[in-house]
């Protein structure tokens, strides 16, 4: 392991998250086992008390998980100079098996826990607090998962190893590869980019209507089509999204866009759509909690607002991933 | 005047300062340019390949060149180069070092 | 859902950060110099790196030393002819250096024979270098004329390996702008060189080697291990990732130091932060009584964690700026020069961005922050009706 | 006048340290009702529950066991974070030992339960200078409240009860620190308020306020009991 500058201050900031989320996980086992909003004693009071302490601990650990996944990803780009072969991120996530996990795993914590934000900020709204019970199961769930980061990350630093070579974006996300960046890589573009395209149009259709009346079917629907237009999205940076940034019909990689040369074009590409894609799942994802009647009113103001969030965010990645196929000379017609 | 205004601004005028300071040292860095072209043609005349940072001992005045095996070249023991010695120990091969492989 | 709330609870914690000014002013005091310290060693330290690195580039793009019981020996100059054979190698040079005690100044020296390449004339070099064969002349680094109080023109002697004095002319010295890496050089010509160090014929300290492909480097060096096991050879890659590994194991090193300083200073916040006084007990029991909500105090808290790292961290970065590129890290200067007589003066390069201060945040302001959420927390669950119980 | 019930406890009873050897039944059993604009004293030594009871109908605390009906809403099982919406939007209290914020203006002092909403600031002044106006306070508005004399703090204690516009004032011990000019002051700037509509609710064992003639509804109390209520219309 390298004591480099970043690499120090990730572990120490994935140590201080795990502590955060595992005292708030703690907490939430007790009140979980003892809570009991009926009840008038001094227990139920520290109780209620404690669940302002879990729901800080749960907001700041994820303020520092936002922080992390950049920093992340700005220490991979900045060891690369470390390893043989590596020529940015990519490569030095490649150096051995734990660096891509790493990475997912922070994205799946950010993801889990902004819902429990979201699921705690509804809970707020109703005087008993009717989704305690899911909301404490959800955050004894995040449990491993950011134990299961700090591991691999640990891992992943502790086995960097300048001497492997490592395989960089030029052969990872080359059309000749194997693996799945390379089939990625290789994907026929002009089938990507309808599917991206009518996804998007799907996801906007659906959008407006549960921000005109946020009803069933269209509340699913907006999840749905958040969830595969991620997944679409992300496929299409690969497949032909970035080859128009970097002007290059053969550079396919997902992590360049994020560099200085790029303007760093890759940090409002990637926050729209993560932002977007996440109000986009939430609104269905608090639909059944309409049945409560206590909540009714607000989780209809909120589907509302989330919805509008969600359009906004796929219509700035959409302009942004859209911009250079218009407004600049290259094209991939002919490749 | 608010006081979180009065604090906004004391803010705001602390982060102008940084980007001027980081204009400042863009600006001092395409300076830099063709000092860093001059000094990379006396490397490549003088075939140097180290600063001259530290000249107080033979492995922190050429770090790059020092042997892998005696191990304790002035070192751990020297006390004689502490100060320097703290900041550059002899080189971790292990981590830097390409292992060439013969067939 | 305003702006309007979040703006008022910040008015109310600065007006109370105020009331309580000294104890405030003194933690942001040691909280600047922390992070002003922790900068310092992270702008300096890049610096280093990204200057190693530009300037390094121009290094031979491998260098073969030969070992010899576990030492590194002299090579035989016949070894290049069969390097240059192997595919790829466009040249082969023999390298001569080594290094001079002065008893005298007490000073180490590098010395080093620049072989055939003769240079242009450079801006960084007033004067010239010697000739390939040129006697009794030598180009000398700006801090071996401090150490000597010598300039262009003067002579001065070293004692060769025979023990005779050999007197050298100064012909040239490098400028101020070029120390960093010419600071302690002294260049003479090949066969002064020689003579001086009582090198045999047939010998030199070791080889560059030029190839026509950088990316064929670890190929050819392959090959030359192969063919002379008792060679070592050095790529480029592996110089400018020593700097690397040299200057970020000092900043690491220095920083895990440090965090020790920044652990103590988060112990002395913690025990501001739970040790709530009595007054400022009540004063929260006051504003819950009157309206305020559990979670509006631990806003205010937020919003005091907030205004102080802000407040320590922004001028921080500021001054570790100043110290670095503007006073040359005078502070940490001892350090660095250690016992070296032969100190470069140098004007580091002011390499910063974004990665940087999102670095030091995260080592400084996040373990910070995080050490004030059980406290603010104690402090927001004050029970409001003890304003009524007197 | 309209009766509408304003508060109305139903078997109160508050205990502190339950099931603990230092166990005190601070409020037990108590069922009262309050009807909007009575003008009300609990009346008892001290340790007689008052202040207790008090703190219970403000909802500072919840009772232990029994109901608390605000306006109509049970408030006693509710979540500390919606008692608090209730106590901001409903009451104004003010504190035996007034307990103002040193070091801060007197306008400030006033405007401070207001600062976690999402009123403009300036509007809140305009409102607190209003208010301290109309108590004859303007001079003073920008006096920091540690040179306050007592008549003047408590005119600002006040001043802050009132700046929430409540239905409902609680005074604690009101007059305990005052001299009988400034409690005479004080009453009578109490019964200017009920005048206005609001329902006062005062705890004292202090004869100068019980005597006075406009009080409409004395409750007495005892080691946690009500002991005997009398209702003057």
């Amino acid at each position: 392991m390298f004591l480099h500058p970043g690499i120090i201050a990730l572990t120490i900031g994935s140590g201080i998250v795990l502590l955060l989320i595992l005292s708030a996980a703690l907490l939430g086992i007790r009140i979980l086992r003892r809570w009991d909003i009926k009840s008038s004693s001094e227990e139920q009071l520290s109780l209620e008390r404690k669940t302002y302490l879990v729901s800080i601990l749960v907001q700041y650990a994820l303020s520092f998980e936002i922080l992390s996944v950049f920093l992340f990803i700005y220490t991979a780009d900045d060891i690369h100079t470390l390893l043989v072969g590596a020529m940015c991120a990519t490569g030095s996530l490649n150096a051995n098996s734990y660096g891509f996990p790493t990475l997912y795993a922070k994205i799946v914590t950010f993801f889990v826990s902004a819902s429990w934000i979201a699921i705690n900020y509804l809970d707020n709204k109703a005087e008993d607090y009717p989704l305690i019970t899911i909301k404490y199961k959800l955050l004894i769930g995040i449990v491993p998962i950011v134990l299961a980061e700090s591991a691999l990350q640990l891992q992943y630093f502790l086995n960097i190893n300048p001497n492997v070579i490592t395989s960089c974006c030029g052969t990872m996300f080359s059309e000749e590869g194997k693996g799945i960046g390379s089939s990625l890589a290789s994907l026929p573009i002009l089938p990507t980019k309808i599917t991206f395209y009518s996804l998007l149009t799907i996801l906007l259709v659906n959008g407006i209507a549960v921000s005109r009346t946020p009803i069933k079917p269209f509340t699913y629907l907006l999840s749905i089509s958040s969830l595969l237009f991620f997944i679409v999205s992300i496929i299409s940076i690969i497949t032909f999204i970035s080859l128009y940034f970097y002007q290059l019909p053969t550079h396919h990689c997902p992590f360049d866009i994020l560099q200085k040369e790029y303007y760093y074009v890759g940090y409002p590409l990637y926050i729209s759509l993560f932002s977007g894609i996440f109000f986009g799942m939430m609104v269905g994802f608090i639909e059944p909690f309409k049945k409560i009647s206590l909540l009714r009113e607000t989780i209809l103001q909120t589907q509302h607002r989330w919805s509008l969030y969600a359009i906004i965010g796929a219509v700035i990645f959409a302009l942004i991933s859209t911009a250079p196929m218009v407004l600049l000379p290259f094209t991939l017609e002919g490749y | 005047m608010r006081r979180s205004s009065i604090f906004f601004l004391l803010t705001a005028l602390k982060i102008l300062i940084i980007i001027a300071l980081f204009v400042h040292s863009r600006i001092e860095l395409s300076n830099r340019m063709t000092l860093w072209k001059d000094l990379e043609g006396i490397v490549s005349t003088l075939k140097l390949t180290d600063m001259a940072l530290f000249t107080d001992a033979r492995y922190a005045r050429h770090p790059t060149q020092a042997d892998l095996f005696s191990a304790f070249q002035d070192y751990p023991g020297s006390i004689e180069h502490f100060p320097t010695g703290t900041i550059v120990p002899p080189p971790e091969f292990d981590s830097v070092e390409t292992v060439i492989k013969i067939k | 859902m305003g702006i309007e709330k979040h703006r008022n609870i910040l008015d109310y914690t600065l007006l109370s950060l105020l009331r309580r000014k000294f104890k405030n002013i003194g933690i942001i005091l040691v909280f600047t110099f922390v992070i002003f310290i922790v900068g310092s060693i992270l702008f300096l330290s890049y610096s280093f790196k990204r200057e190693a690195y530009l300037i390094l580039k121009g290094s031979p793009e491998i260098v073969v030393h030969r070992m010899m019981a576990g030492r590194h020996e002299l090579t035989l100059l016949s070894y290049m002819k069969d390097i240059i054979e192997i595919p790829g190698v466009s040249k082969v040079e023999p390298r001569y250096w080594g290094y001079y005690y002065d008893s005298m100044t007490k000073a180490n020296y590098t010395i080093l024979s620049m072989g055939e390449t003769v240079m242009k004339t450079s801006r960084l070099l007033k004067g010239r270098l010697p000739e390939i064969n040129e006697k009794n002349s030598a180009a000398i680094g700006k801090g071996v004329a401090r150490a000597r109080f010598i300039d262009i023109g003067n002579v001065f002697s070293l004692q060769s390996a025979d023990g005779s004095q050999m007197v050298f002319n100064i012909v040239g010295i490098f400028e101020t702008d070029s120390e960093l890496m010419t600071a302690d050089l002294i260049v003479l010509s090949e066969s002064d060189f020689k003579r001086l160090v009582k090198m045999p014929e047939g010998m030199a300290t070791d080889l560059a080697i030029y190839v026509y492909n950088e990316t064929e480097a670890l190929t050819v060096a392959r090959k030359i291990r192969e063919r002379f096991p008792d060679s070592r050879p050095i790529l480029r890659d592996e110089i400018i990732r020593t700097y690397d590994a040299v200057f970020g194991w000092r900043s690491g090193l220095v920083l895990t130091l440090f965090i020790g300083a920044l652990a103590a200073f988060i112990i002395l916040a913690w025990d501001k932060a739970t040790g709530l006084s009595a007054e400022e007990k009540q004063e929260i029991g006051i504003l819950k009584a009157i309206g305020w909500e559990t979670s509006d105090i631990l806003e205010m808290k937020f919003w005091e964690g907030l205004v102080i790292s802000l407040t320590s961290f922004l001028p921080g970065i500021i001054l570790a700026y100043l110290h670095v590129f503007f006073f040359g890290a005078s502070l940490f200067a001892p350090a660095l020069k250690g016992w070296s007589v032969i100190y470069p003066e140098y004007r580091l390069a002011p390499f910063i961005n974004f990665y940087q201060v999102a670095t030091l945040m995260a080592i400084t302001v996040i373990p910070y922050i995080a050490s004030t959420i059980i406290p603010s927390w104690k402090a927001s669950i004050t029970e409001p009706d003890i304003v009524m119980r007197g | 006048m309209s009766t509408e019930i304003i508060i109305e406890t139903a078997n109160t009873t508050k205990i502190f340290n339950k099931e603990k050897p230092d166990e005190v039944i601070a409020v037990n059993d108590v069922s009262i009702k309050i009807n909007r604009g009575d003008f009300v004293v609990f009346k008892g030594p001290s340790g007689s529950g008052k202040t207790t009871l008090l703190s219970m109908i403000g909802c500072m605390t919840r009772p232990t066991s029994g109901s608390i009906y605000v306006k109509g809403k049970d408030v006693s099982h509710l979540p500390e974070r919606f008692m608090t919406m209730i106590r901001r939007n409903t009451f104004g209290f003010i504190f035996q030992q007034f307990h103002l914020i040193k070091g801060v203006s007197v306008c400030e002092n006033v405007m401070l339960p207001l600062y976690p909403t999402d009123i403009k600031p300036s509007k809140l002044r305009k409102k607190a200078e209003e208010i301290l106006h109309n108590l004859g306070m303007e001079g003073r508005k920008d006096f920091p409240v540690q040179r306050l004399s007592g008549g003047e703090q408590q005119r600002t204690t006040i001043a802050r009860a009132l700046i929430n516009d409540p239905d409902i004032i609680l005074a604690d011990e009101p007059t305990a620190h005052l001299d009988t000019n400034l409690s005479e002051e004080f009453l009578s700037i109490m019964r200017g308020l009920q005048q206005e509509g609001k329902t006062i609710l005062i705890a004292t064992h202090d004869p100068l306020v019980y005597e006075k003639d406009y009080i409409n509804l004395i409750i007495e109390m005892r080691d946690g009991r009500v002991k005997n209520i009398i209702g003057k219309q």
